[in-house]
């Protein structure tokens, strides 16, 4: 055989909602090599802490990505307010892991519905970004934006949601949370899909943490973690069971995922029950001094927030390694030896978020 | 005679326009299958008019000749079909029609379309037995390669070609690129071969490839009608609910792989297909 | 409970055979950051069970150079080349090396400058 | 009558945004929007498509990349800048890897504002582009008479 | 493992009213909380310049020698630091987006509120203020 | 009448000429003027037999049994003498045995007394197989002019034997002829063996290990055919019966079932069929002329055609059913196979292979009309294979590979070998074009017949459709704007494949004609009766024909001057340059896609493992069956 097939995957490719370039090395539509290329979307936004002032700073944090939106925010807060020392008051707490939560099933439901586009299901897709769209509206009634909901700040929340507006959001969480029991079984049980996913993309135990996964992808592989277990902001009065499944492939992911939605959905119905009265706010003194690695559960796996104060309002440093960046050997590795029909598939189970990634 | 060539040229008029409507009422089904509210029932005409006024873009200026030849040659299959002529040459025409996108798509040089071409070729290889079993089925069944003779034949084929009439079901999935064998190109938005097959194809190319798929629709429907042409009525409500399956599993199952495409159809054409020609030819004692 | 973050200053020549025996211990390399100061503070981030930990280390802000530890985490490659693109640190040893195409920013190593460490300057003058 | 106000197909390329837009342009698509609506389809390709939405703003790397896709698509077509990344850089204009609006690439026809902006802003600014589209093709048709 | 598992929900999609909005031939209820585009209400400002300070994208300017108010709607991220930050309450987020548009524009508002003349100990900026002021 | 002489004797003589001369310019001269003497004498032979019944050569066969068997005998003595030196003792063997054997039966023949009145005919089906001998073998010949120079050029060690090369091809020309012209069982079988040797040193004629190797290969698998051959001549004098081939095929006495299958035996050597076709595979290290004459268009052919003169006899039998399957599960494994290659000589070989599985699965069942489809294949698939296989070889010498991909974009670069690989590919399996004809036919036959063979054609057919498909879209898939090559092909070269060219085009066209001048005679006078087409068929067919030839008219719209060439679609990452792109690492790549052969799933040695067995199994019921 001549010269090697060298397939250019992206950076406009209709399977990849974000630009990153894959170099496929194929032969028939066997994947020998996968060589991914980075930086289409490379902000550098870390560098505009210097030109940011702290507080300010929460406003990009938000916008390093628009779908892991909120966490980032809120990720960004808790590292600075540990810094500072603040305690934050419980009700704001609270109402982070609400919208934590709603953040969280949100992404998985349109990452559903992206993996069912991926295999070529429009129907699926379609159904599940049907249901995303109540929680949106959960969203929106509670903050006021649809995908960036602009509520992070740091010492509490920047809005209050009246008891009242968490009963009816519950509510609407409810119905989707029915509804979406249906989806589930579409994944869980359909043959097309089955047969597309078990057994694709394997991510053994063993590689998946020496690669450095996290997330659901690390979870699909048998590991239990889940950052949520450390407790920060509300998780400590909350019991969370980690979701594994050990079948280590694509479809193990993809389960893992789903139950995380269900999980998620009830988890939001019980904070807006228990979601205590009192101040969302309280309004930190001085400029941060020290540092800090705030670790949280982003819906795509841990994530890292550094944060190193100087004592002036520009911090010295920010950092935030996102999970989509620690899963990218793994990506690597299961890239290799797949067919080029499940290229678009695999790269999707480890959910990439480009702009997270390149920040 | 008249009355074959009135039906080769009414094909030759209609087809387009009647397949035109039915990928509306396509999309318009699938769109509610999905819970959307779906564009209007013409709007593959609008499309196809709109792309007729696009600029000529193209990476070879040659493409032009392979997709008019795929457009001719199905327009040739289709007349030669309502025509009433031997089936065979239909089945041979039609895929030398396909044969001529395939190259089409080949001549652009793009690893994109490149690939959708090869899965394209997968495809026609995994479909033309059992098209080809077909036309022998009728011939067993009816006495005649002839689509004249097979639809006058007073017995319907279905009853005897119940096994074909399955297979053949099948495999028009394939044919109206439908998933769960949309592989070589798609009406959905992604593949991970992009547009596969059509990926090169733009404006007025693309817009003959349209017509031609409409064109293609309405043979291979037509296909279905003859397994109850005795009965008018009964056969169009075949041929509907024969569509009708087509949409929904189109909206139920994911786009498979080529090797399922592949191992699927030939053991359907070898089980369902083979097994119903071989007993049917015992069964009515040999040479009919 | 959230874990205290113990953070042990080490030398860059202990980096390999710390990073070593963390892997043998079934630490997972969680991350790998640098911060501009008046030298590049280099930490690499490992966890395990409930328990996160961090080496710290300096290197000098001229011809920063660190031994790659993707022999014993490949998946540090993805930091290395980053830091490499970033900051202008080499690594030796890089397994799969970009060769500073991983980002390709307009500004080369954006980070190899702090405005902190400029503004001190300055106010140190 | 024109079917390019009937049946505009769009390509969707995120320059480098926060995904923020880039969700919204998909959330378009499905069943709450629906933009097939319009005829609109999301071809994926630039080859088959007449609207070219991008959400981003441009850096070093995305810019020959939005030009190569803009230059595959056929007369007439219409860009379409979604978000306020895309419009004018937004909250990334001070990065150092940014190189500003959309337009300073290709020339925009329809600005959407808001971060992120939302379906009906999408939808809005879709549909903007759809009478220009139209403009254009007028405009081809009879520059095409006149030469 | 079951073939065709989305086959019942698909059919009862088929006979049920497609969720779809008629967006825009019906508008849109926004929730009364939901982010729009920033409104002033000129009568109250007093072209303070704490907007314009704060907001993170520069979108707004606040011009008190020309007295007008300018937002720059493509520049908007629509954080509502603003309106945290104005000391009059006279911004407001209002729950209506901005249109599309076809040109790069501003909205320049003007603002009826004279600026007081320099106060006796002025910083240096003001003092420039106030040199220009009877110009 | 003397016409079938002297077709036998110009080659003869002139290949004798050819090797006395050496090395000299007159070689040339001389290979042309006999091939033009034998093409022009099969072309007047086939166009003067048109309108008469059989014609039977009376010749004393006695005069001429013993030449032959002192010829034969010395042909087997030499191949034993060269079997020994190369120390292939299985082929000393089987030469020695074959020899005796033949000796033997000459001497049984003698004995018996058995006279055949004529032991040269000349019908339909002889004057076809003669013309394409003779048309087709002598453009092959000239072609071989001017691609053995080159040949030779490119194999600078090898001693240039073109004397003995030229000298072979027209003692196999010779023998060909008068194998198809031949009456007598024992006139075959000398011709037959005549053949077989030539291709075994022709087949050697580069002098390398492999090609030692694979002609000895060649040599044992037919000399097994000729034994099974010369036992069914000599099981028929046992049995008493008649040596004159007409007589047999008329008698439609069982006695002759045997002998007439185990004849067929050495018909599915020669064509290669499972379990035999190794050596056609091998016999590829031969000079490309060498493959398109011996192993696709002529000799290859002797072996169906020896199964279609005795098909009557197998008519309804199941000794005739067995061989069909044989042929029906070539076909269809060695098309599958042929998918996974990428050699383009390997996939010619393999679809030779598969066509004559074809032929040979229509000529099983001995029934009119497959008959009738059968002579079909064989005409066209002459002339196509023929046309390809030289393409292929003046290809091969331009890129220096005979590898599909380095084709891509043949088209630009060297226009006119393209197209005529294009006219020969489409010739292959594209309606309107022959093969595709003559499937059709086929199937049409068939489905009355047995309702499993068209199954396994039906499957067959659709495989072959992939690598031909495929194998176009290579040549005509090029860079925009790549150049073409200047050209330093032979002239005679382009003559002969232009010629061929325009023969593929002008059958189909005359198919009707054909059809209708020529097959249709001979199948009734074997059967009685023949294929009927309808005339709208025709009609049909022509009017497809028509419409591929109008295509090119639509190259005059252009697009127009509206048209703008722009840059395939690569994901958007050819930014840089319009047809390469920028990969990661910031390395460049060129577009395109190689290597989609699926060889992975098509596995060559596993299918033909298969295919092994089963045609072992029905050649055991065949045998079992026919006794
Ligand atoms: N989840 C998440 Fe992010 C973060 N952090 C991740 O890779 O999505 Ni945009
Ligand atoms: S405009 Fe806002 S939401 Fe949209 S991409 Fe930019 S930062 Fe993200
Ligand atoms: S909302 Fe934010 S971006 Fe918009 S004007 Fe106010 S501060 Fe500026
Ligand atoms: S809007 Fe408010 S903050 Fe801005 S200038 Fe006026 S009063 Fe000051």
């Amino acid at each position: 055989m001549s010269e090697r097939t060298v397939i250019p995957f992206g950076p406009q490719h209709p399977v990849l909602p974000e630009p990153i370039h894959i170099d496929l090395v194929v032969e028939d539509e066997h994947v020998k090599e996968a060589i991914p290329s980075f930086g289409f979307i490379h902000r550098g936004l870390e560098k505009l802490v210097e030109k940011k002032d702290f507080n300010e700073f929460t406003y990009v944090a938000e916008r390093v990505c628009g779908i892991c939106s909120y966490i980032h925010g809120m990720g960004y807060c808790q590292a600075v307010e540990k810094v500072m020392n603040v305690e934050i008051p419980p009700r704001a707490n609270y109402l982070r892991v609400f919208w934590a939560e709603l953040s969280r099933a949100h992404s998985h439901l349109m990452w559903a519905g992206l993996l069912a586009d991926a295999f070529g299901f429009e129907n699926l897709f379609m159904q599940c970004w049907r249901i995303r769209e109540t929680l949106l509206d959960v969203i929106e009634e509670t903050t006021g934006g649809r995908v960036i909901f602009g509520s992070a700040k740091i010492g509490g929340v920047r809005r209050d949601v009246d008891n009242e507006t968490l009963k009816r959001c519950a509510a609407k969480v409810a119905s989707a949370a029915v509804e979406f029991e249906e989806i589930k079984k579409v994944f869980r049980d359909d043959y097309s899909v089955k047969s597309r996913l078990c057994g694709i993309g394997m991510l053994s135990r063993d590689n998946a943490w020496e690669l450095g996964a996290v997330g659901p992808t690390l979870r699909g592989s048998g590991i239990s973690t889940d950052t949520r277990l450390e407790g920060y902001a509300a998780y400590r009065d909350l019991s969370i069971t980690p979701i594994v499944e050990t079948a280590c492939d694509s479809y193990a992911r993809c389960m893992v995922r789903l139950h995380e939605i269900s999980q998620s959905l009830d988890l939001i119905q019980e904070v807006a029950a228990r979601t205590p009265e009192g101040p969302v706010f309280e309004k930190p003194k001085g400029y941060p001094n020290g540092e800090y690695f705030a670790r949280l559960e982003q819906p795509r796996g841990e994530v890292i927030y550094y944060v190193k104060g100087n004592g002036t309002k520009n911090l010295s440093r920010f950092r935030v390694r996102t999970p989509t960046f620690a899963n990218i050997p793994a990506l690597l590795h299961m890239l290799q030896g797949c067919e080029l029909a499940d290229v678009g598939l695999i790269v999707l189970t480890i959910d990439p978020c480009i702009s997270c990634a390149e920040r | 005679m008249t009355r074959n060539f009135l039906a080769g040229f009414a094909y030759l008029l209609l087809a387009p326009v009647i397949g035109a409507v039915l990928a509306g009422i396509d999309r318009r089904i699938t769109a509610r299958m999905q819970g959307r509210r779906g564009p209007p029932i013409l709007q593959p005409i609008y499309d196809l008019f709109k792309l007729l006024q696009k600029e000529p873009i193209g990476v070879r200026r040659t493409g032009h000749f392979f997709v008019f030849g795929h457009l001719i040659f199905m327009m040739a299959a289709g007349f030669e079909f309502f025509f009433g002529g031997d089936l065979l040459i239909v089945i041979f025409a039609f895929a030398l029609s396909s044969v001529f996108l395939v190259l089409g798509a080949y001549a652009a040089h793009s690893p994109f379309s490149h690939i959708g071409a090869e899965r394209e070729l997968l495809q026609m290889m995994a479909a033309e037995p059992i098209l080809l079993l077909t036309a022998m089925g009728f011939y067993l069944a009816n006495g005649s390669f002839r689509v004249e003779q097979i639809s006058t034949h007073p017995v319907p084929a279905l009853y005897v070609l119940p096994g074909i009439f399955a297979a053949l079901a099948f495999i028009l999935t394939i044919k109206l690129r439908k998933s769960p064998f949309d592989l070589a190109t798609s009406h959905h938005a992604h593949q991970e071969i992009v547009k596969g097959l059509t990926t090169e194809f733009s404006g007025v190319s693309l817009a003959l490839v349209e017509i031609a798929h409409w064109y293609e629709t309405i043979m291979l429907l037509g296909l279905f009608y003859l397994f109850l042409a005795p009965y008018p009525v009964a056969a169009i409500l075949l041929v509907a609910v024969v569509y009708g399956l087509e949409i929904l599993l189109d909206n139920t199952s994911a786009r498979m792989k080529w090797q399922w495409a592949m191992k699927s159809s030939w053991t359907t054409a070898s089980i369902l297909g083979a097994i119903n020609l071989i007993v049917i030819y015992y069964w009515l004692g040999g040479q009919p | 409970m959230i874990p205290e973050q113990v953070i042990h200053e080490i030398d860059s020549t202990d980096l390999l055979e710390r990073t070593q025996i963390m892997k043998r211990e079934g630490w997972r390399l969680v991350q790998i950051c640098a911060t501009t100061l008046d030298a590049f503070e280099m930490s690499y981030s490992f966890t395990i069970d409930n328990r996160f930990e961090h080496f710290r280390l300096k290197i000098p802000l001229q011809q920063p150079i660190l031994p790659s530890i993707t022999e014993i985490y490949f998946g540090a490659f993805a930091y290395e080349n980053e830091l490499h693109d970033l900051f202008g640190i080499s690594f030796q040893g890089l397994k799969l090396d970009y060769a500073g195409n991983f980002f390709k920013t307009s500004v080369k190593k954006p980070f190899a400058t702090s405005m902190c460490v400029i503004k001190k300057g300055e106010a140190g003058v | 009558m024109s079917f390019f106000t009937k049946s505009p197909w769009i390509v969707h390329y995120d320059g480098a945004s926060c995904n923020g837009c880039d969700i919204e342009v998909l959330a378009c698509l499905t069943p709450r929007y629906d933009v097939e609506r319009f005829g609109c389809i999301n071809t994926g390709n630039p080859k088959h498509a007449d609207i070219l939405l991008i959400t981003g703003y441009i850096n070093e790397q995305s810019e020959p990349v939005v030009r190569a896709i803009y230059e595959q698509m056929a007369d007439p077509k219409v860009v379409v800048a979604i978000g306020i990344c895309a419009t004018s850089g937004g909250i990334f204009k001070d990065c150092y890897n940014t190189k500003g609006g959309v337009d300073t690439v290709i020339p925009v026809d329809v600005y959407v504002p808001g971060c992120a902006a939302r379906p009906e802003s999408i939808i809005d600014g879709v549909v903007k582009g759809i009478a220009i589209l139209d403009q254009k093709r007028k405009t081809l048709k009879e520059s095409r008479k006149a030469s | 493992m079951k073939p065709l598992a989305m086959t019942k929900l698909s059919l009862r999609n088929l006979f049920k009213e497609p969720v779809t909005v008629a967006y825009p031939v019906i508008p849109r209820e926004y929730f009364p909380g939901t982010r729009g585009r920033i409104l002033i209400e000129p009568s109250t400002c007093n072209l303070c310049v704490i907007c314009d300070v704060r907001c993170p994208t520069k979108a707004i300017k606040v011009d008190r020698k020309g007295q007008t108010w300018t937002i720059d709607r493509l520049s908007c991220i629509q954080c509502g630091a603003c309106v945290e930050a104005c000391p009059r309450k006279c911004l407001t987020t209002g729950n209506q987006y901005s249109e599309p548009m076809t040109e790069k524009s501003v909205l320049v508002v003007p603002i009826p509120f004279v600026p007081p003349p320099p106060k006796p100990k002025p910083p240096a900026k003001d003092a420039s203020d106030a040199k220009d002021s009877p110009v | 009448m003397h016409v079938p002489l002297g077709l036998i004797l110009v080659p003869l003589i002139g290949a004798f000429v050819m090797l006395a001369l050496g090395l000299t310019k007159m070689r040339k001269p001389l290979v042309i003027a006999c091939s033009t003497v034998i093409g022009l004498g099969s072309l007047h032979l086939l166009f003067n037999q048109l309108h008469s019944e059989f014609l039977l050569m009376p010749i004393n066969e006695h005069d001429w049994l013993p030449v032959f068997g002192w010829l034969g005998l010395g042909i087997g003595v030499l191949l034993f003498i060269i079997s020994i030196r190369h120390r292939q003792y299985l082929a000393a063997i089987l030469a020695a045995t074959q020899a005796t054997l033949a000796w033997w039966a000459e001497h049984l023949t003698h004995i018996s007394e058995q006279v055949v009145p004529a032991p040269m005919v000349i019908d339909h089906l002889s004057t076809i197989m003669a013309a394409i001998v003779g048309l087709i073998g002598g453009l092959i010949c000239v072609h071989a002019v001017g691609y053995m120079k080159d040949w030779h050029e490119h194999h600078k060690n090898l001693p240039d034997r073109r004397n003995v090369f030229f000298f072979l091809l027209f003692i196999f020309l010779s023998s060909m002829f008068g194998l198809v012209f031949a009456n007598s069982l024992p006139w075959l079988v000398f011709f037959w063996e005549v053949t077989t040797i030539c291709s075994f040193f022709l087949i050697g004629y580069a002098r390398s290990d492999e090609a030692i190797k694979n002609s000895f290969l060649a040599l044992k698998l037919n000399l097994i055919g000729g034994i099974f051959m010369t036992l069914g001549w000599i099981l028929i004098i046992w049995r008493g019966g008649t040596l004159d081939m007409l007589q047999i095929v008329a008698s439609g006495d069982a006695l002759y079932l045997l002998p007439v299958a185990m004849i067929c035996v050495a018909g599915l050597v020669k064509s290669a069929q499972f379990p035999f076709s190794p050596w056609l595979l091998g016999a590829m290290v031969a000079p490309t002329p060498v493959s398109a004459m011996l192993h696709a268009s002529t000799m290859v052919k002797a072996g169906v055609y020896v199964i279609i003169r005795f098909a009557p006899v197998l008519q309804d039998t199941t000794a005739g059913l067995m061989i069909s399957l044989i042929g029906a599960t070539t076909f269809l494994l060695t098309s599958l196979i042929a998918i996974g290659q990428n050699n383009a000589k390997r996939v010619l070989a393999y679809s030779t292979i598969a066509n004559l599985g074809l032929i040979v699965t229509c000529a099983g069942t001995g029934q009119y009309n497959a008959i009738w489809a059968a002579i079909l294949l064989i005409i066209f698939h002459a002339v196509a294979k023929a046309l390809l296989f030289l393409a292929v070889g003046t290809v091969e010498h331009r890129l220096g590979s005979r590898d599909i991909e380095d084709m891509q974009g043949l088209i630009m670069r060297h226009p006119a070998l393209a197209v005529a690989m294009l006219v020969g590919i489409a010739g292959m399996f594209l309606a309107p074009f022959g093969l595709l004809i003559s499937k059709w036919a086929a199937l049409e036959a068939l489905i009355v017949v047995n309702p499993i063979l068209p199954i396994f054609v039906v499957f067959g057919s659709s495989a072959t459709l992939f690598f031909w498909a495929k194998w176009m879209g290579k040549i005509i898939g090029a860079e925009p704007g790549t150049r073409p090559v200047p050209d330093d092909t032979h002239s005679l070269e382009l003559i002969v494949l232009a010629v061929l060219t325009s023969m593929v085009i002008v059958c189909c066209a005359a198919f009707p004609w054909v059809a209708e001048m020529m097959i249709d005679p001979y199948v009734i006078s074997a059967y009685g009766r023949t294929m009927i087409i309808d005339r709208e068929t025709m009609v049909v067919m022509s009017i497809m024909l028509l419409l591929v030839a109008l295509l090119p008219l639509s190259l005059l719209y252009r697009g127009g001057e509206r048209f703008r060439r722009v840059a395939p679609y690569l994901a958007g990452a050819n930014y840089e340059h319009p047809y390469r792109f920028t990969g990661s690492a910031g390395k460049e790549y060129s577009m395109g896609f190689k290597n989609y052969y699926l060889a992975e799933y098509l596995p060559e040695a596993g299918i033909c493992r298969w295919g092994y067995l089963a045609s072992l199994t029905l050649l055991l019921v065949l045998m079992v069956v026919a006794l």
